[in-house]
C-alpha cells in the first residue's frame, strides 16, 4: 500500500512541474493558435541561469535560502526577456505565414538556446546545490521531502495566482478577449500585440519557476533538459484540451499520476512483460485513447466545423 | 443523367428539419420541397437560419430531427457530405471555398472525382483507362471552365482570379460533379450589376441543361427576379413558400424582410417599374 | 527542337549522377560518398514525408517510425539475431509493407483530430515505437535493446554482394559506390511515384483535403480514406529507406530514429518548400550537406579567423543550423522553392498558348 | 488638402478600398456633425461593413481621407482610435462569449481609468438594460441574440464614445427586440452620442435618424434628410433593383 502513496506522492511533484510548463503552451496557444516548441528549453535556460546564479551568490557567502531567492528571481527576469524576444523574433513576423513555418523557426530558437547552453554550461551534467532543509516526513507510510512539499506549496500559489491574473484583473480580461477574438479586442482598444507579448513573459515566469523546481527536486540540472519536460508539458496540455487553462492544470497533474502509477505498476499489469521502461508508452497511450474519445482533450471545447 | 421523372416531381423534400446550438435553436420544424427542374430561393433577413439549413442538406451539419428525401431516397437527419454529393446535391460557399493553391483547372477535376474511378495503381501506371479517364476530366474540366465563362487560362492559381471568377470557378467545380441538384450560397454577394446578371443569365442556362438550382441569397432583388419559387426564413422559421409575384405581396415577409408595413409598401409598390414582369412570366408556365 | 532540349538535359543530368560518387571521391575523399548514399535515404524519407504533409496536409511528427519499422524490419530478417537470413528482395518489400501497415495503424484512429492534436499523437505513436525498440530485449530478447541489432547482412542482389569492394568495366567500385547506385535508383522510383501521384486524380483530391478540408467533402471526397492513403504511401516510402538503410549500415539501434530525426526530416520538406519535389530535394540536399559542411567547415574557419577555435566545430554546426533555420523560414515562409505559387504565375503565359493548342487537337 | 468644416465630427472624403479582388468602396463621401443620427443604408455587399472598418482602423483604405474633430486618422492602430472616442459595435455583435456579461462591460472601458465614473457609467448601463443586470454573472455566450446585442451596445457605451458606430443591430432579432435595440438608439442619440447606423432595415434606420446615406456598390447614390429618403424611390430601389 506505501508504495503506491509513494507514487501518488511522485506524481503529483512532477505534475505540478508539468501543469506550469503546460500553462506556458496552453497560454500561447489560446492566444495565437500556435505550438511554442520553443517553450520547453525556456525550461532549461531557467534553471542553468538559476543554478549560475545561486553559485555564483553562495560563493559570495549569501545563505542558502536567500541564494535561492535570488536565483530564482533572476531566472524568472531572464527568462521573461527571453519569452519576449523570442515572440518578436521568431512568431510576429510570421502571424499571416503558412501554418508550419513558426513550427520550424520555433525547432530553430530551440536547437540555437540549447547548443548556446551547450556552449555556455558544458556537457555534463551539474550537481543542483540542495538550498532547503533535508527533513521529510512519512505520510501515509510513503516519504514526502520538505523540497516535495515546498514544489507542490510554490506551484499551487503561482498557479493560484496566474488564475486570479487571468480571472480577475484588467489584464487578464484582456488577455481572455484577445484569445477569443483578437479584433473585437481590438475594437475594445487593446493593443493586441502586448498582450501577446505579456502572455509570453508569464508563461516563461512560469517555466523559470518550473525549472528551478524540478532541478531542487533531483539535484540535477542538464542543458538537454528541456527537450523531454516540453514534450513531457506539451503532451500534458493537450491532454487536457490544449488553449484551456484549467485543462493544463489537470492535464499536468494527471500525466505525472499516470507516469509515476504506470512506472510502479506497468509490471504488474502485464504481468511481468513490460517493465517501468514503458512509462512513457503507458502515458502517451492513455493520450491517444482520450484524444480518441475527446478529439479536443479532457477539457477543450469542441470547435464545430464552419462553413 | 436524368431519370424519367415527371418535369414537376418533387426532386427535394424536407419535412419537420430543427436544428439549434447550445441551446438556441436555429431552425424548427422547416418542410419545403423543390421541384426537377426550377430555381428555388430561399431568403431571409441575416441570421434566419439559411446557411444552416444549407449545411444541414450537404451534409456538413447533423440536424436534430426531421428528414429529407432527396431524389426518391430518404435520407435521416444526418449523412455523410459525400454521401450526398454521390446522391447529385453539389454546393457552393458563402465565403467562397476554392482549393485557393491549385489552379482553376485542377478545381474543377477534383470536382470530377465523385464520377472517376482510378487509384493509386492507374496513377503509377498511367494504364489506358486512367489515361482515359484522366483525359475525360481534363476535358469536361475545360468546358465546365468556358461553360461559366473564365476565360484566363485555366493554369491560374483559383486566388489569383478575379472575386466574381472566383464565384463562377465554385459553380464550375460544383457542376462537375453531375449534380442533380447545385445549391448556391449567396452566389452574387460582393459582385457589381454587370457580374450578376451574367451570373443570372449562367444560373437559368443550367437550369435549362437539366439542374435544378436552390440559391440562397439575401439579394431580394436578385431572388424575385430569378426563381420561380421562393421560400422564406425568418427566425429560424418558414413564413412563406410561392412564387415571387405572391412573395411580394405577402404581408409577413415584407415585415419581416424590409421592416416596412403593408400599407406604406403597396402604395409606393405602383411606383415599382414593372419591367421584369414578363422575364418570369416566361418562367412559371413554359 | 524542345523535345530534343529535354533529352539533352536528360543525358547530363544521367552521366552527372552516374559521375557522382567518383567526383566526390577524388574531389573531397571518400567520406562524402558516404554522406551522398545519405542524401539519397533522406530523400526518399522527406519524399514520403511531403505525401502526408506537404500534399495532403496533415502535420506527423513522429514520422521516422516507419523508418525504424522499415528498418528493424530488415535487421530481424536478415541477421543473426533471429537466426533469420532471407534474401533482399523479400525482406525488402516486406518492409516496405510492414511500414505502410503501421501507417494505417496510425492513421485509422487519428483522423478525426485537428491539426495540431493530430501533430501530438503522430509523435506520441513515434516515441512508443522507439521505446519499444529500446526495451522489447526482456523478458524475450527480441530487438537487442538500446544495444540494437548488429552484423546484419550486407545487400545482395543475388550472388553480387553490394558489402565488398567489386571490379567492374575496369573500375573498382567500393560498398559506398555500389549503394549510391542502388540508392539513386530506389530515389529515382520514389521521385518517379511522387511525380505520378502528383498529378494524379488521388494527388488532387489529397491537395484538396489540405486546402480545404470542407470544400473537399462537399465535393464528394471521402476525406477519411484519402487521408488514410496518404498515410499508407509516406510509410511505405519510410520503410523502404529503413530496410536500404538496415542493410546499408549492417547494424540499427533505436537512438536513430528519436523525435530529433522526424523533426530534422520535416525541416527539409517545409525548408525546401512543402508539396514540390524539387523544394524538397532542394531542403534535403542543403540540410544533409550544410551540417557536414559546417561540421568539417568551422574549426578550420575559427583558426583561420581568430587563430584559435573557441567553439567545437560540432556545437558551432547545431548553432548555425538553427540559426539556418530561422533565417530562412524568416525570409521566405512558404519555404525556398514553394510549390506552383510562383511557378505558375512566371509561366502562365505560357500556358495560355499551351492550352489553346491542347483545346485544338 | 481641403480643410474638414469645424462642426463637422467625421469628415470622409473620396475613401476607396479594395481586398480580394473587389473594389469595395469606390470613392465614399460622408459627414457626420455633432450629435446627428446618420443612417447608412444599402444592400448586401454594397460596401457598408467595409466602410465602417475603414472608420475604425480595422482595415487599410487604399486611399481618400478620414477627418475626425479636424484632425487626420489615417494610419492610427484600431485601439488608439477607442482613446478618441470613436466606437464601432461590429456586425454580428461580436461579444466575448466566453467573458461574462459584467467582464464585456469591464472589457468597453478598458482604455478608461476613471474607476469611480466607470461604476456610475456600468450602473446607467444596467439600468438602461436591466436584463443585463440580472445576468451580469452569466457567461455572454448564453444570452440570447438580444440580450447579446444589448450587451454589445451597452460595451460600447462603456467607452464614453463620441461618435457611435453600429454594424447591422437589428441582424437577427425578433421584431420585439429590434424595436427595444431602436428605442435604446434613440435615447444615446439623445444624450449627445453621435451616431452612424449602418442598417439593411431601411424604414427603421431612416425613422430613427436625421440624415441618411444610401450606399450601392461602394458607392454614395444619394444622401438626404431621413425624411425625405424614407419616401423616395431611390432607396426602394437600392434594395428591389430598377
Amino acid at each position: 500500500m506505501d508504495t503506491f502513496f509513494q507514487q501518488i506522492i511522485n506524481g503529483l511533484v512532477q505534475g505540478s512541474v508539468y501543469a506550469m510548463v503546460a500553462l506556458g503552451y496552453t497560454m500561447v496557444y489560446g492566444i495565437l493558435g500556435l505550438i511554442n516548441f520553443a517553450h520547453g528549453e525556456v525550461v532549461m535556460v531557467g534553471a542553468m541561469v538559476a543554478l549560475s546564479v545561486i553559485q555564483l551568490s553562495i560563493s559570495y557567502g549569501l545563505p542558502p535560502i536567500l541564494a535561492l531567492l535570488i536565483g530564482l528571481m533572476v531566472s524568472i527576469a531572464a527568462c521573461m526577456a527571453l519569452g519576449y524576444s523570442i515572440e518578436r523574433v521568431a512568431y510576429r513576423p510570421l502571424r499571416k505565414a503558412p501554418r508550419l513555418a513558426p513550427l520550424i523557426t520555433a525547432i530553430g530558437v530551440s536547437m540555437v538556446l540549447q547548443t548556446l547552453a551547450m556552449i555556455i554550461w558544458g556537457r555534463e551534467y551539474h550537481a543542483f546545490p540542495s538550498l532547503l532543509p533535508n527533513g521529510s516526513h512519512i505520510l501515509f507510510g510513503a516519504i514526502i521531502t520538505e523540497v516535495q512539499i515546498l514544489i507542490i506549496l510554490v506551484a499551487l500559489a503561482m498557479m493560484g495566482g496566474l488564475l486570479l491574473l487571468v480571472h480577475r484583473t484588467r489584464l487578464g480580461r484582456a488577455m481572455r478577449a484577445v484569445a477569443e477574438d483578437p479584433s473585437i479586442a481590438t475594437l475594445m482598444g487593446v493593443n493586441t500585440n502586448s498582450v501577446i507579448s505579456t502572455t509570453f513573459m508569464l508563461g516563461s515566469a512560469l517555466a523559470a519557476t518550473a525549472g528551478v523546481m524540478i532541478s531542487a527536486n533531483y539535484g540535477i540540472a542538464h542543458y538537454y533538459m528541456g527537450s523531454v519536460l516540453g514534450l513531457k508539458a506539451f503532451t500534458a496540455a493537450v491532454l487536457g484540451g490544449i488553449g484551456n487553462m484549467y485543462g493544463a492544470m489537470v492535464g499536468g497533474l494527471l500525466l505525472g499520476l499516470i507516469e509515476s502509477l504506470g512506472a510502479g505498476y506497468i509490471g504488474d499489469l502485464s504481468g511481468g512483460f513490460l517493465g517501468s521502461h514503458y512509462q512513457d508508452v503507458f502515458s502517451f497511450f492513455v493520450l491517444i485513447s482520450v484524444l480518441i474519445f475527446r478529439p479536443s482533450g479532457l477539457l477543450g471545447e469542441r470547435v464545430a466545423e464552419r462553413s | 443523367m436524368m431519370t424519367s421523372a415527371k418535369p414537376h416531381a418533387p426532386l427535394l423534400e424536407l419535412s419537420d428539419i430543427g436544428k439549434s446550438f447550445g441551446g438556441l435553436s436555429a431552425l424548427s420544424d422547416i418542410s419545403l420541397h423543390i421541384r426537377r427542374g426550377e430555381i428555388y430561393g430561399l431568403i431571409g433577413p441575416n441570421g434566419a437560419g439559411k446557411t444552416t439549413l444549407f449545411n444541414i442538406l450537404t451534409g456538413l451539419y447533423r440536424a436534430d430531427g426531421g428528414r429529407f428525401t432527396f431524389d426518391n431516397t430518404e435520407y435521416g437527419g444526418h449523412c455523410k457530405s459525400h454521401t450526398l454529393a454521390r446522391a447529385g446535391i453539389a454546393r457552393t460557399f458563402q465565403n467562397i471555398r476554392l482549393f485557393s493553391n491549385m489552379t482553376a483547372l485542377e478545381n474543377v477535376m477534383v470536382g470530377r472525382h465523385l464520377r472517376t474511378r482510378s487509384g493509386i495503381w492507374g496513377a503509377l501506371t498511367r494504364n489506358a483507362a486512367t489515361r482515359a479517364e484522366e483525359r475525360e476530366t481534363l476535358q469536361r474540366a475545360r468546358e465546365l471552365l468556358s461553360y461559366v465563362g473564365i476565360n484566363r487560362p485555366h493554369q491560374t492559381l483559383a486566388k489569383n482570379l478575379s472575386y466574381g471568377e472566383q464565384r463562377r470557378l465554385e459553380i464550375a467545380r460544383a457542376l462537375a460533379t453531375d449534380p442533380k441538384l447545385i445549391a448556391l450560397d449567396e452566389p452574387v454577394a460582393g459582385m457589381n450589376s454587370t457580374e450578376t446578371d451574367s451570373l443570372k443569365k449562367l444560373l437559368r442556362d443550367i437550369r435549362a441543361g437539366g439542374t435544378t438550382v436552390l440559391i440562397i441569397e439575401h439579394d431580394v432583388k436578385l431572388i424575385l427576379s430569378l426563381c420561380d419559387r421562393v421560400a422564406v426564413l425568418d427566425q429560424g422559421k418558414k413564413i412563406a413558400e410561392d412564387t415571387p409575384d405572391q412573395i411580394k405581396c405577402n404581408s409577413a415577409v415584407i415585415s419581416a424582410y424590409f421592416g416596412i408595413e403593408p400599407a406604406a409598401y403597396e402604395q409606393n409598390s405602383t411606383k415599382l417599374p414593372t419591367a421584369r414582369l414578363p422575364d418570369q412570366a416566361n418562367h412559371d408556365h413554359p | 527542337m524542345r523535345q530534343r532540349d529535354t533529352w539533352l538535359v536528360l543525358v547530363v543530368l544521367a552521366i552527372g549522377l552516374l559521375a557522382l560518387p567518383f567526383m566526390t571521391d577524388a574531389l573531397l575523399g571518400r567520406g562524402w560518398v558516404r554522406i551522398l548514399d545519405f542524401t539519397l535515404l533522406y530523400i526518399m524519407l522527406a519524399l514520403g514525408l511531403n505525401i502526408v504533409v506537404g500534399y495532403a496536409g496533415l502535420l506527423d511528427l513522429g514520422y521516422i517510425a516507419f523508418f525504424a519499422v522499415g528498418a528493424y524490419c530488415y535487421a530481424l530478417l536478415g541477421s543473426p539475431q533471429l537466426g533469420l537470413h532471407f534474401p533482399f528482395w523479400v525482406i525488402l518489400p516486406l518492409s516496405a509493407l510492414l511500414a505502410c501497415l503501421f501507417g494505417v495503424l496510425l492513421g485509422a484512429p487519428t483522423l478525426r483530430l485537428r491539426g495540431d492534436y493530430l501533430a501530438i499523437v503522430t509523435l506520441g505513436f513515434g516515441e512508443i515505437i522507439r521505446i519499444f525498440l529500446n526495451n522489447l530485449n526482456s523478458p524475450i530478447n527480441i530487438t537487442n535493446g538500446p544495444q540494437g541489432i548488429g552484423m546484419i547482412d550486407p545487400i545482395h542482389l543475388g550472388s553480387f554482394s553490394l558489402g565488398s569492394t567489386h571490379e567492374l568495366f575496369g573500375l573498382t567500385l567500393p560498398p559506398v559506390h555500389l549503394h549510391y547506385y542502388l540508392f539513386l535508383f530506389f530515389t529515382l522510383l520514389v521521385i518517379f511515384v511522387s511525380l505520378r501521384l502528383e498529378g494524379s486524380r488521388i494527388g488532387r483530391a489529397w491537395m484538396a483535403i489540405r486546402e480545404d478540408e470542407i470544400a473537399a467533402k462537399a465535393m464528394g471526397i471521402n476525406t477519411r480514406n484519402i487521408k488514410l492513403l496518404a498515410f499508407a504511401m509516406g510509410a511505405t516510402f519510410g520503410g523502404l529507406a529503413g530496410g536500404l538503410f538496415a542493410g546499408f549500415q549492417g547494424f540499427v539501434s533505436p537512438e536513430s530514429f528519436g523525435l530529433a530525426e522526424s523533426i530534422t526530416v520535416l525541416c527539409m520538406v517545409v525548408l525546401g518548400g512543402m508539396g514540390n519535389i524539387s523544394g524538397v530535394l532542394l531542403g534535403c540536399l542543403l540540410l544533409v550537406v550544410l551540417p557536414e559542411v559546417l561540421r568539417h567547415g568551422s574549426g578550420p574557419a575559427q583558426q583561420l579567423l581568430f587563430g584559435r577555435s573557441f567553439v567545437d566545430p560540432e556545437s558551432l554546426r547545431m548553432l548555425l543550423f538553427g540559426l539556418a533555420l530561422i533565417v530562412v523560414m524568416l525570409w521566405r515562409p512558404a519555404g525556398l522553392w514553394p510549390s506552383r505559387q510562383h511557378r505558375s504565375e512566371l509561366t502562365a503565359k505560357d500556358n495560355l498558348t499551351k492550352s489553346s493548342r491542347d483545346d485544338r487537337t | 488638402m481641403t480643410t474638414p468644416e469645424l462642426k463637422s465630427l467625421l469628415h470622409v472624403r473620396n475613401l476607396k478600398m479594395s481586398y480580394g479582388g473587389i473594389q469595395a468602396l469606390r470613392g465614399v463621401d460622408l459627414d457626420v456633425a455633432h450629435g446627428e443620427l446618420i443612417a447608412l443604408i444599402g444592400s448586401n455587399g454594397a460596401g457598408k461593413t467595409t466602410l465602417l472598418k475603414v472608420l475604425a482602423g480595422l482595415l487599410q483604405p487604399a486611399s481618400g481621407t478620414v477627418h475626425y474633430r479636424g484632425t487626420p486618422l489615417m494610419h492610427h492602430a484600431a485601439h488608439q482610435l477607442v482613446q478618441e472616442g470613436l466606437t464601432l459595435v461590429p456586425e454580428g455583435r461580436g461579444i466575448f462569449a466566453r467573458l461574462t456579461v459584467k467582464e464585456n462591460l469591464q472589457m468597453g472601458s478598458y482604455c478608461r481609468s476613471d474607476e469611480p465614473s466607470i461604476d456610475r457609467d456600468m450602473q446607467n448601463v444596467y439600468e438602461l438594460f436591466p436584463r443585463l443586470f440580472e445576468r451580469h454573472k452569466q457567461l455572454a455566450g448564453t444570452l440570447s441574440g438580444g440580450e447579446q446585442q444589448m450587451l454589445a451596445l451597452g460595451r460600447a457605451l462603456m467607452s464614453r464614445p463620441t461618435l457611435l458606430m453600429l454594424d447591422e443591430p437589428s441582424m437577427g432579432l425578433a421584431p420585439m427586440m429590434v424595436t427595444k435595440i431602436f428605442e435604446t438608439i434613440q435615447e444615446i442619440s439623445a444624450r449627445g452620442v453621435s451616431i452612424l447606423l449602418v442598417e439593411q432595415n431601411a424604414k427603421l434606420a431612416l425613422e430613427v435618424a436625421q440624415r441618411g446615406y444610401v450606399l450601392e456598390n461602394g458607392l454614395i447614390t444619394s444622401s438626404d434628410s431621413a425624411a425625405k429618403l424614407l419616401v423616395s424611390p431611390a432607396v426602394r430601389q437600392a434594395y428591389m433593383g430598377s
